[in-house]
């Protein structure tokens, strides 16, 4: 049964130095809160997995949080680059970052198939180009009825998944609506998960067509953190913050910028800002 | 009133798509496209966004491939593994759109390094969803603005894969699919040659000069034995492209 | 898009003697007026594919429709045999049946691989028991990263898919809720497919937390046929009829009750009679 | 007031479960079990029907599989390839009921054929979800009456996997569960002996003697060191497992 706690108890419960993580979200409810605790906590050698790396991981590469990346899609969406993520690749500051590449077709296979206890996931892809010979996790199998290759890669079975939801109700179960994305998948994909949601009610009442909801005993803790998907969004609760992605383009250029901006906004800040954050967004909306 | 190179590349994508087609669409001048279709000869044009959004309908353009504004507005909305496996993988897409940094004479995209992968000297976001967009969707069609550093003669690293060396590189490796059938640019609409596949100049955008083209492409270009003038945009495709982008511009505060 | 049609046209659209056709719904929402409308027509040589073949399948076995099922569950679900299957299996009445037997897991999974446009299923099962061996079908392939060898099946790729839904909107969207089964899959791994549905409606108005939409293209037609489902169950608009399952087993136990009871009930009445088997229900309900 | 045979292997079956146990539970004998726990001791124990009801709290039992009842008082419903994927194949469930036309003295089951697969003498419905049940959950309880035509020496068919041919067979096959544990009959309890893995009867429910459970069984039976007597159903048991069965005939017009 899901675990009731604050978002340091849960950082705390389920990431340790070395381990791997996936923080998912869509565009939509990216755990932004969560990665500021995580670097808050100083984690260090963590796996990132995460399809688009976002601003979320610009933030933990930066501030020496990672070790290898596993992912997609490595840009500030409709902005530009991620200027710590190829800080880190072109130039190894702060230290060097392995790199481990996939599609998103490939990534979201391979979650699906960590979430149904699979070793590898089946795909029709990576056909004809370069990925395959510089990731040797690019593999392939034969059908076994038609002759047909195809590619596979590795189940994705974290040690943690990391996500934020709209509403958990108060026996720890939890809902997301609107764009899932593979939060779904991410958290049954991993040993143990942390949920941080916008609101904790008694009843999740009417729902959308597309609604995802964890059972209590698929999630390890909660912690409420409302407004914890600033600058991303939360589906009925506030918009998508599209200036501060434009913003991050300028902060996290400079590596001087980008510390003193972590400085004010993480490491002298709590969770509680993102509240204000969020209630911001709202009002702007 | 007439239209920007941009406006002009827009518009060109957006005559080419019907009522009957489901488009995955990608940011930018894709969803441009894709959307003044739907406002215009094209109201029942099917739009999925990888998001998981199937035939969605925003009155203004997203500025992320996963915006509020295309779940609410959209039939109904699936999980991502299930838009890569049923939808995209099945096989139900006829038309895909793409971009990239760098397309070589035979419409391969590069948007994942410049320089050596292990050592680039310029780190690109990578594929994203472009590989298996390239080999699923009944037809590609990319958009991308002219330059020589854009339109390259050879690629760094071959992200997603058009008509790889040439005619036949498709069906030896068991494509099925058409791959990139039109290019629009800023400046003209390039289609593979029917005998070759490399790319060829068919049409030019009102007042552009063949050595205009030239002038943004790396290798020596192809032209269409009759190359025509790409007709001017319409009033209506003008004001309905404007319209779009004011609403746009007055929902996000910024520009998609 | 989707084409509105009478069920006998659709069911002349997408069935033709010899192909293979999968008609789903999970307990809920079977078919059955479309399998009594494929009797009327007298379909032969179908290979027929479902979970559990239930009354519909003893039916169309019963009148010689069938030349082979593909199946996991043959039983009257609650009550017993399916005598019509059984005659079919045992005694080859009214012709021999050819049969591929799966577990449950292996035929969801090739649905699965069937709407995701893969040749076949990889998955873990069939250890320890007899039906590889009599099923040539069931193979396996090993993972190319961690070595293990794990089961394959098939893909399910039926020449048409047959299902009931609880409404269609007037472009041809279909909405299914409560419990959904394999029904999405079975439409989607098929060429082609025909719905029939509860009612027509302008807008589908709030929706259940599962509910699954078919988007009109991905659909070939759909046939009104209220209480279509009978004496299966439509949820929010009929229950299920378990004394009419109940009822079953005598009704097939004999060759001539059979007979007595399709000339009667089916040959001699139209699809029609469903709203009145489904209106009774509700009634009694 | 005392419990028939019936009622006393629900009975029985019901007080092994927990608050923290996921089932995934069949028709018949292991819904009563379960919901009998579910109203008695258990309150907060999770209870999984393969329609893919999760987390589900029926007031009357289900006659079916996928009763209506099943959706409505459940926390979500999912499709069917999820359940088996991500519920019971991603290693999510406990325990795992299970019952069949015939079980040997290994626990393994035959629900598919007596007599030859290809010219079988009586066809059986065939194994369902029970093949994956058994290798997939935690672990398996089963609930069957004796007698010698299902209590069998050898197995026409083995449609689930019990424990083979004896201890460490399960392990040779890769599979990390626990297998068949406990087997509640309407005569007695048994458990796979700890060094063997042959079924043993470790309780007599009350007023049953070896004898009648040697009658009920084909193969000569080995009873524990010890065999103890199955506690007689309390009146608190009786009547709520009573009043479930009233509810439910009143709700379905049968029983379930």
């Amino acid at each position: 049964m899901a675990e009731f706690v604050s978002l340091a108890q849960g950082i705390e419960a389920v990431l340790s130095d070395g381990c791997s993580v996936a923080m998912e979200g869509f565009t939509h409810l990216i755990p932004h809160a969560a990665g500021h605790e995580t670097i808050r906590q100083g984690k260090r050698r963590l796996t990132l997995i995460r399809m688009t790396p976002d601003l979320i991981y610009d933030q933990l590469i930066g501030m020496a949080c990672a070790e290898k990346l596993i992912f997609s899609w490595g840009g500030n969406p409709g902005v530009g680059s991620l200027h710590r993520f190829r800080d880190a690749v072109e130039n190894g500051w702060p230290h060097k970052l392995e790199i481990e590449e996939h599609s998103h077709a490939a990534m979201a296979n391979a979650y699906e198939a960590g979430a149904a206890n699979l070793p590898f996931a089946v795909f029709r892809g990576y056909k004809g180009v370069d990925l395959p010979s510089v990731n040797p996790q690019i593999r392939s199998v034969t059908c076994p009825y038609t002759g047909e290759v195809l590619a596979t890669v590795p189940a994705i079975r974290p040690d943690a998944a990391i996500i934020h939801a709209l509403k958990a109700d108060r026996e720890g179960n939890v809902l997301l609506e609107g764009i899932v994305g593979v939060q779904k998948e991410a958290v049954l994909s991993a040993k143990r998960s942390l949920v941080t949601v916008e609101e904790i009610v008694d009843d999740f009442g009417p729902r959308n067509a597309n609604a995802v909801i964890l059972p209590s005993w698929a999630v390890t803790a909660i912690a409420h953190v409302p407004g914890g998907a600033y600058p991303s969004y939360a589906h009925g609760y506030y918009k998508r913050a599209n200036d501060f992605y434009i913003a991050w383009d300028k902060i996290a250029r400079e590596r001087d910028t980008f510390l003193a901006w972590i400085k004010d906004n993480v490491l002298d800040k709590g969770p509680d800002a993102f509240a204000g954050h969020a209630l911001a967004t709202r009002e702007a909306a | 009133m007439s239209a920007t190179p941009t406006e002009m590349m827009t518009i060109a994508a957006a005559r080419l798509l019907a009522n009957t087609d489901v488009c995955f669409v990608g940011i930018g001048a894709p969803s441009a496209a894709c959307n003044l279709a739907r406002l215009t000869h094209a109201p029942k044009i099917t739009l999925i966004y990888e998001s998981g959004t199937l035939s969605t309908r925003p009155t203004v353009l997203p500025l992320s491939i996963g915006d509020g504004e295309l779940c609410d507005t959209a039939l109904t909305t699936v999980a991502v593994p299930e838009m890569f496996r049923y939808w995209l993988q099945g096989a139900r897409i006829t038309i895909g759109f793409l971009g990239g940094a760098q397309i070589d004479r035979f419409a391969n995209l590069n948007t994942t390094v410049v320089g050596p992968y292990d050592a680039p000297k310029v780190r690109l976001p990578g594929g994203g969803g472009a590989p298996e967009i390239a080999s699923n969707c009944g037809q590609i069609f990319i958009t991308m603005a002219m330059g020589t550093r854009a339109f390259v003669e050879k690629l760094p690293f071959i992200t997603s894969f058009g008509h790889g060396k040439g005619k036949g590189d498709r069906a030896a490796l068991g494509l099925k699919t058409k791959g990139p059938t039109k290019i629009m640019t800023d400046l003209c609409v390039l289609e593979p040659d029917p005998e070759t596949a490399e790319l060829t100049v068919v049409s030019l955008h009102p007042g552009v000069s063949r050595e205009q083209v030239q002038a943004g492409c790396a290798w020596p270009l192809r032209f269409a034995a009759e190359v025509t003038e790409t007709p001017a945009a319409t009033a209506e495709e003008l004001s309905v492209l404007r319209d779009l982008h004011a609403r746009t511009r007055q929902a996000h505060g910024v520009a998609a």
